[in-house]
């Protein structure tokens, strides 16, 4: 569900034409606030894809999913190499779990 | 008080000061004072009293230092440490405030004049009048 | 798409003296590499570089056994330079061949830590392999150019440029606002120190000029737009009509004689100054419509101020005899292709009215450094006068720097002053007088002067007295003694500003400027550039100097726009190449470049203009979508190092550090920490890159996703960056990075920020040790395997 | 909120691009159609329509995790292998064993094309692709996307990102591109090409996602939901005959969150356990196939349980290793990240507890069942000029992403091939205006328009096929009476379509998107109709129909007039090419 945008960090892609994650949302739901800030428009719609958590260059999103079918406050925070990700993954509880891999490139 | 050594003893905090003439030192011979680390002898200087708190000094310096602010900080700290006994009128005024929250003009004058000069007690008193009689004192 | 020749690389391992087999176990090593992949030959040399090695190698070279040298050991720049050229002139590129430098690696120090070396030693030549795997050839890009240039401003230091590149043959245009040529100095009375005539120089200068046919002067216009880059500038300039035919004008005279309007003096104080001198109503010339340039008669032709033409009047028309007046003449829009610019726009006087207390503009008989030059307007009966330094300049309140030429122009003005009326007393009121080098001369002849009082004060606040004259108040800070003067004029040292046309030309040319509105790059190293390339900037619009140095700075200008002004231009071949099947389009590259070297193409993508670009790798480091890679460190070929890192060398608990160095300032100062002997530890692997600001967050995010328990970016100190921004940009970014890495729950200070500069190589070793302690508190990086 | 200052139709702009092949939806087969077509013929001009951003749209916009078809042949694998088993998943067809054969041929090169691109495939020891399972490989598809993407673009592809096809330009009978609309910019894009492939993808948002009801959260749903099935509209409207529509898509997916079941089942062996423990396929499927049973099947038997007292169901995790869940969880983070971060803001360790399961909604989607266009071996429709391929293109199922990818190639082969004998008509200026009207009319109805929004009647749409045309909440089961009702309805929603407003052009393509849903939907129930049988039980459960029809063992199809706007269903017969008992693989 919802992308959250944390306020403070956006920047709006400095309120360039399209913020990144308004260009690379697959269901065009982000647009840009009157507070130049990234804004998403209909939270229902969103598919988690999390395509843009992954290219915002400030870490200004977050993906929650609903609390309707999850507790308050796991995370999942990708961070992007040039030809590898890792993942953070923090459950309700405060656990912490990590995960890295390729996603570029020969696996050796 | 750390940007005192910006003072480039320009001069211009003293030629502007309305009462340096009347007590042999001026504001930036304070603030030398200070850069020299003579503290104490800034802390006595009669200069702190005559200060009318006008800002003349702190408006012209050209580094933009606080001098008022400096001035008054010195005053305190004097007294603080028990250097310097403030003058009489600072006292007397002071002790009317501490005691009844107000200030009565005439009273204030009567009393620090009796202590600044107790052996002209009629001139003092004709000052007193002339001023009363102008509405100058209430 | 090109044909990728494949790799075929030679692992050349230099042992001189053994003292590389001394310190790793080279019968490991070479083994090892000659099965890597795309390794052709692996082989120890013996002798270093000598002599019958270089011959053996260029002949293997020659014989296609390798196409590409990864060179293992310890090497000098010069060693690398020779290899280099001497592998390229048997054909081998030289962006082909990667230096392995073990010894800045921190190996080479301990003999008894040889096994452990040798692993090191391990890891560090894989990723000098994958580097040189991804390698590529580069030739010098060849961009056109043109030889002509233009300067704009035409002042005294705008004329000596355009005199030094008349006289490296190239074509000069020059852009002055005013009708004639010749700038402040030409409204100045007398030059320190010789106390000459400023016209004299200037005079000497233009005859320089009028001698050659190359240069275009274009008087009465401004630069209004840009297009184009280096080598290929298209400027476009606004020229306001003169009214008057330049070719016909002899300045006869004749019109001036007709001419109906009188203008009143442009006088307001009782010694013939003005307190703003304003560009329509020019000087003492200016007493009816058609007068003749100024400040200087260069060009000759005279200037017709037509707004004040009476209506219908054509009486100067018909009264020339040469045909010269053009009353319809309408504005006229140049475009000029040029190579290069020079900007020389010069000063403007600081407003004096602002500086309240002395009250300039309020009282006639207080005037201004600039209008006392006109000395000759003075009169005789002045007994007293005063001069106030620093009126304005070193004040927080209005101009917080030292405006560098008011010491000596005052000293120069009563210099001048006693030599007229030796009579006259003069008081100095000052604050430090700056007379640096030989002008101690200058103030110790005015200090011996008789009359002549240095009051080292400045005073408080000025008084007109009912006689007409002023009172000064000042406490004689040597004495103490409160002093009440009085003069019968006061001058006071105003300061420099930059002029109005610097501002201009600043938005034109969207030229970057410090805080006091001067241009500025970079200081000590490239003080003429203007952070664009192709333009440069000379003069007083960088800040308050004298004429000498107006003079060589314009002609240091001159001398750095002329490679830029050639048939060709050659380029390094070290540029940002831009991926447009990955770029967004966001245009981060085009807002963080500090040269402004991005333009959009026709598609709206971003698009580098080589010319202006200085190759820093900022825009590399900036996108988010790594669509953006500076040759020969490309995003690839530093991924591929980092990813080579393998801390698991070591101990889990012994903490793995990955270092970005600069390669201006942190680079030398850990080669020169080598050089010294001084102990780098084996936990530290070092990457150098052109510039801090190329290090994407991808790459910090892959050092400690692939287990480096610290990321270390080493950069220039605040305002040292040779590419003005590169430590602020990564530091924004870092930050960015920092919490994300919070978010995480990693420790931040897992990534660290330092600035060095070259000298710094203890600091940095220091350094380097405190920061693995403080990693080793930390604990292995949970994405350590 | 943006709608570019239009408020009457002289404000929209109409930008016309020539082109030789459009390719409509930059997806898996659109990226690899593209790439085929410029690397065959470099001077030709290769235009994609993309409704998102080419490097993240599309159903693999949040990576993958396998491709699902690999053909080992060092295990004895071989195309006709791989139809013998796509043919018995479908309990036995009927398929196009022809385009399944023409795709098998070339699918281990266009995998091997992806790696050489930059997509990691895992390999097992002895330098073969990893199995999973006997036809799935591993791969580390976080990238997946992006890597195709990129590709396209330098084989020399133009994009148009942000442009939403809203019906095919026609020259008579023929195809000669398409109309967008321009979502950004409000345009109305004109694109004139010789020959044009579909490959939107499929369509998604037909019936009601079982989550949607208590999340608040609408796009719980295993299809990308912003594959609406406008590819399929829109051939729909133009009259090309579609195939297999009723052999709709369900997947059994983790309950509560519609996460991937497959990579825990096939790719880790969990089996589904029912509320009793017992193992669901083993012990009462033993013998239709037990864990390798039909994907219908699969799917059918555990709702099965729930609507024989037997539930919850659940894939058993327990028995895996911390190890193995770490992997898994990482595979799931290739495909479906979000499904991670359910299960940790639940606290659960699935090696502690089995994961929930449920059946999805149902999808249209031709690169899994066998719906879509009808083609030709070459990919073309039945309109001169249409190509389609991927999801888009049907009569071949279990084509997954390495299937849909060589589907791209095939199809651009084929329009390469067409598109040198034909040229371009000049643009039909009353088409354009026809069109222009028609996609703006909800933008300037305005904002304040007393009508319905695109979500009102989304949701209605879901509803009512959910329950009357057998979604998840009737466990897929249908009957003659309910999809006429449902088919009554739609024709009512397709008439309300004129009270449909937009307040800005995001709104506007929503409307669309409803519009091209409801196309799909009509034309899917009167498949559903035709069918009285059970053929795929819990794709297609008829309750009036329980049995298997052997006189409907052919393909139904469909068209709809263009003018008349009725739709005729009609069959094809069935042709068995690779021989062998149809049900085994």
């Amino acid at each position: 569900m919802p992308p959250k945008v944390d306020r403070e960090k956006c920047d709006g892609c400095k309120a360039e034409n399209e913020p990144l994650c308004e260009q690379i949302c697959p269901g065009d739901l982000f647009t840009l606030g009157e507070d130049k800030k990234a804004r998403c428009r209909m939270p229902r719609d969103c598919w988690d894809c999390m395509s843009c958590v992954k290219i915002c260059p400030k870490g200004a999103l977050e993906t929650r999913v609903p609390y309707q079918i999850g507790y308050h406050q796991a995370k999942l925070i990708p961070l992007m190499g040039t030809n590898s990700i890792t993942w953070t993954l923090i459950d309700l509880n405060g656990k912490v779990e990590r995960f890295h891999y390729i996603n570029r490139g020969s696996l050796d | 008080m750390e940007r005192i050594s910006a003072c480039v003893q320009c001069g211009r905090c003293s030629a502007g000061c309305p009462v340096a003439f009347e007590s042999g030192q001026s504001p930036r011979q304070i603030i030398r004072l200070l850069q020299l680390d003579q503290r104490g002898e800034a802390r006595r200087s009669p200069l702190l009293w005559f200060c009318a708190t006008c800002q003349a000094c702190s408006t012209r310096c050209p580094r933009g230092l606080p001098v008022l602010e400096i001035m008054l900080a010195l005053r305190r700290e004097g007294q603080e440490l028990g250097e310097v006994r403030a003058p009489a009128f600072y006292r007397i005024f002071r002790q009317m405030i501490e005691k009844s929250g107000r200030v009565s003009e005439w009273r204030l004058g009567f009393k620090s004049a009796l202590c600044r000069f107790p052996r002209r007690p009629l001139g003092q008193a004709l000052l007193f009048l002339q001023l009363w009689r102008r509405g100058k004192i209430r | 798409m090109s044909l990728k020749v494949t790799p075929k690389i030679a692992i050349f391992f230099a042992n001189e003296g053994d003292e590389l087999s001394q310190s790793v176990d080279l019968a490991a090593l070479v083994p090892r590499f000659s099965r890597a992949k795309n390794v052709s030959c692996c082989e120890v040399l013996p002798g270093g570089g000598a002599g019958k090695n270089r011959e053996d190698i260029i002949a293997k070279y020659q014989q296609g056994m390798f196409n590409r040298i990864l060179w293992v050991g310890r090497f000098s720049p010069e060693q690398r330079r020779n290899w280099e050229s001497d592998l390229a002139a048997a054909g081998l590129n030289p962006y082909l061949q990667e230096w392995c430098d073990l010894r800045e690696q921190g190996i080479y120090h301990e003999k008894d830590l040889r096994e452990l070396q040798t692993q090191k030693a391990m890891i560090l030549i894989q990723m000098s392999l994958a580097r040189t795997r991804l390698l590529e050839p580069l030739e010098p890009l060849c961009l056109p150019g043109t030889d002509a240039v233009l300067v704009v401003g035409g002042g005294t230091a705008g004329l000596h440029a355009v005199a030094a590149l008349a006289q490296a043959k190239k074509k000069v245009y020059l852009i002055e606002q005013q009708s004639a040529v010749g700038g402040k100095v030409a409204e100045l009375g007398r030059l320190y120190p010789r106390i000459c005539d400023p016209h004299c120089g200037l005079d000497f200068i233009i005859q320089k000029i009028r001698k050659t046919k190359s240069v275009e002067i274009h008087t009465l216009s401004r630069v209004v737009a840009v297009e184009g880059g280096p080598g290929n500038f298209f400027v476009r300039v606004l020229k306001a009509p003169r009214y008057v035919d330049e070719e016909r004008c002899n300045a006869c005279g004749e019109c001036r004689k007709v001419c109906p309007v009188v203008l009143p003096e442009e006088t307001s104080g009782p010694y013939g100054c003005q307190h703003a001198p304003e560009t329509v109503c020019e000087s003492t010339f200016r007493k009816c419509a058609i007068s003749p340039p100024w400040p200087l008669n260069f060009p000759t032709a005279y200037v017709i101020a037509r707004p004040l033409c009476p209506p219908h009047c054509r009486k100067c028309e018909k009264a020339c005899p040469s045909a010269a007046v053009l009353l319809d003449q309408p504005p006229t829009e140049l475009t000029f292709r040029v190579g290069a610019m020079l900007v020389t726009t010069g000063w403007d006087p600081y407003a004096l009215a602002k500086v309240e207390e002395y009250g300039y503009g309020r009282y006639p008989n207080v005037i201004s450094n600039l209008e006392m030059e006109q000395q000759d307007a003075l009169p005789g009966e002045i007994r007293e006068v005063g001069f106030i330094q620093c009126a304005g300049s070193r004040d927080e309140r209005h101009l917080d720097y030292c405006s560098a030429v008011c010491c000596s122009v005052t000293l120069k003005q009563v210099l001048a002053l006693k030599e007229k009326n030796p009579a006259v007393r003069c008081y100095i009121f000052y604050q430090d007088i700056r007379t640096p080098g030989l002008g101690e001369e200058l103030y110790q002849r005015v200090k011996a002067l008789e009359g002549v009082l240095f009051i080292r004060a400045n005073p408080a606040v000025v008084r007109p007295r009912q006689d007409g004259r002023l009172a000064l108040r000042v406490e004689d800070t040597f004495s103490g003694k409160e002093l009440d003067l009085s003069v019968d004029l006061l001058v006071l040292a105003g300061g420099l500003i930059p002029s109005e046309g610097t501002s201009e030309i600043a938005d034109v040319l969207k030229l970057p400027r410090n805080a006091e509105g001067f241009f500025e790059s970079h200081l000590p190293c490239h003080s003429e550039e203007s952070q664009r390339t192709g333009i440069r900037v000379g003069g007083t619009s960088r800040g308050p100097m004298g004429i000498d140095r107006a003079i060589e700075t314009a002609q240091q200008a001159a001398l750095d726009v002329l490679p830029f002004l050639q048939e060709t231009i050659e380029v390094t071949p070290t540029v940002p190449v831009l991926n447009l099947s990955k770029c967004d389009k966001c245009k981060r590259c085009m807002e963080e470049c500090p040269f402004g070297s991005f333009l959009f193409d026709a598609e709206g993508f971003s698009q580098v203009d080589l010319g202006r670009c200085r190759q820093c790798g900022g825009c590399m480091g900036t996108c988010p979508l790594l669509a953006v890679s500076r040759r020969h460190s490309t995003i690839e070929q530093l991924a591929a190092q980092v990813r080579a890192v393998k801390p698991s060398f070591l101990a889990r608990e012994e903490p793995v550090l990955l270092a970005f160095l600069c390669a201006n300032d942190a680079y030398p100062a850990v080669r020169r920490a080598a050089e010294l002997g001084l102990s780098i530890p084996l936990n530290v692997f070092h990457i150098t890159v052109p510039c801090i600001g190329a290090v994407n967050n991808a790459l910090i995010a892959d050092a400690l996703a692939f287990g480096s328990d610290g990321v270390l970016i080493a950069g220039c100190r605040d305002g040292q960056c040779h590419y003005i921004k590169g430590n602020q940009l990564i530091k924004t970014r870092g930050d960015d990075l920092k919490a994300k890495l919070q978010s995480m729950i990693m420790d931040p200070r897992r990534v660290r920020l330092t600035n060095l500069e070259i000298r710094d190589s203890r600091a940095y070793v220091e350094l380097i040790h405190s920061y693995l302690k403080e990693l080793k508190e930390m604990g292995p990086n949970p994405f350590r395997a | 909120m943006e709608n570019k200052g239009i408020t009457t139709l002289n404000d929209i702009k109409t930008e016309i691009i020539e082109t030789d092949l459009l390719i409509i939806g930059g997806g898996n087969a659109g990226c690899f159609a593209a790439y085929e077509a410029k690397t065959q013929n470099p001077a030709l001009k290769v235009t994609i329509m993309e409704k998102a951003q080419i490097s993240r749209s599309g159903a693999t916009a949040a990576g993958m995790d396998a491709i699902n078809t690999y053909i080992r042949e060092d295990r004895g694998e071989t195309p006709e292998s791989l139809v013998r088993w796509g043919r018995a998943q479908l309990g036995g067809g009927p398929i196009r064993e022809d385009l399944v054969l023409s795709n098998a041929e070339l699918l281990n090169e266009s995998v091997e094309m992806l790696e050489e691109w930059g997509l990691p495939i895992v390999r097992d020891d002895e330098g073969y692709y990893k199995l999973r399972g006997r036809w799935d490989i591993s791969i580390q598809g976080e990238q997946l996307k992006p890597i195709m993407a990129e590709k396209a673009m330098e084989a020399g592809a133009q994009v148009y990102n942000r442009v939403a096809a809203t019906n095919l330009l026609m020259a008579g009978d023929r195809c000669v591109g398409a109309f967008g609309l321009g979502v950004r910019d409000g345009k109305l894009y004109v694109f004139q090409a010789k020959a044009t492939i579909v490959a939107t993808g499929g369509a998604c948002g037909i019936y009601r996602s079982p989550v949607t009801d208590y999340t608040g959260s609408h796009h719980q749903t295993w299809m990308c939901p912003f594959n609406v099935g406008s590819g399929y509209a829109i051939g729909i409207r133009a009259g090309a005959e579609m195939t297999s529509l009723e052999q709709r898509w369900v997947a059994i997916r983790t309950k509560d969150f519609c996460g991937p079941v497959d990579t825990l089942a096939v790719g880790y062996g969990c089996l589904m356990i029912n509320g009793r423990g017992e193992k669901i396929m083993a012990d009462r499927y033993a013998h239709l196939g037990g864990e390798k049973a039909p994907r219908f099947l699969r799917l059918n038997a555990p709702m099965t349980e729930w609507l024989e007292g037997r539930a919850p169901t659940y894939v058993d995790t327990t028995r895996l290793s911390s190890e193995e869940s770490k992997e898994l969880r990482e595979d799931l983070l290739n495909e479906r990240p979000s499904f991670v971060l359910f299960l940790a803001s639940n606290g659960i360790d699935i090696t502690k507890e089995p994961v929930e399961i449920f059946g999805s909604d149902p999808y249209i989607v031709g690169g899994h069942t066998g719906s879509g266009y009808w083609v030709d071996i070459k990919r073309m429709s039945t309109i001169p000029g249409l190509f389609a391929a991927g999801e888009a293109a049907g009569g071949s199922p279990n084509k997954f992403v390495g299937g849909c990818a060589t589907e791209g190639r095939i199809a651009a082969r084929g329009a390469l091939e067409y598109l040198m004998g034909v040229s371009l008509p000049a643009p039909p200026a009353d088409q354009i205006d026809r069109e222009k009207e028609r996609v703006f009319a909800p933008l300037l109805r305005g904002g304040a328009f007393d009508g319905v929004t695109a979500v009102e009647m989304e949701e209605r749409l879901q509803r009512l096929m959910d329950e009357y045309a057998g979604g998840v909440s009737q466990f897929y089961r249908m009957n003659e009476e309910r999809l006429e009702h449902a088919l009554k309805q739609v024709k009512v929603l397709q008439d309300q379509t004129r009270y449909l407003f937009a307040s800005d052009l995001h709104d506007l393509l929503n409307v669309h998107e409803v519009i091209d849903r409801l196309s799909v939907a009509e034309v899917l129930l009167h498949h559903l109709i035709y069918r009285k049988e059970t053929r795929w039980e819990g794709w297609q459960t008829r309750m009036d129909y329980p049995e298997v029809n052997p006189d409907l063992d052919c393909f139904i199809e469909s068209r709809r007039d263009p003018l008349s706007g009725e739709v005729k269903v009609f069959t094809r017969s069935y042709e068995q090419l690779v021989a062998g008992d149809r049900t085994k693989g």
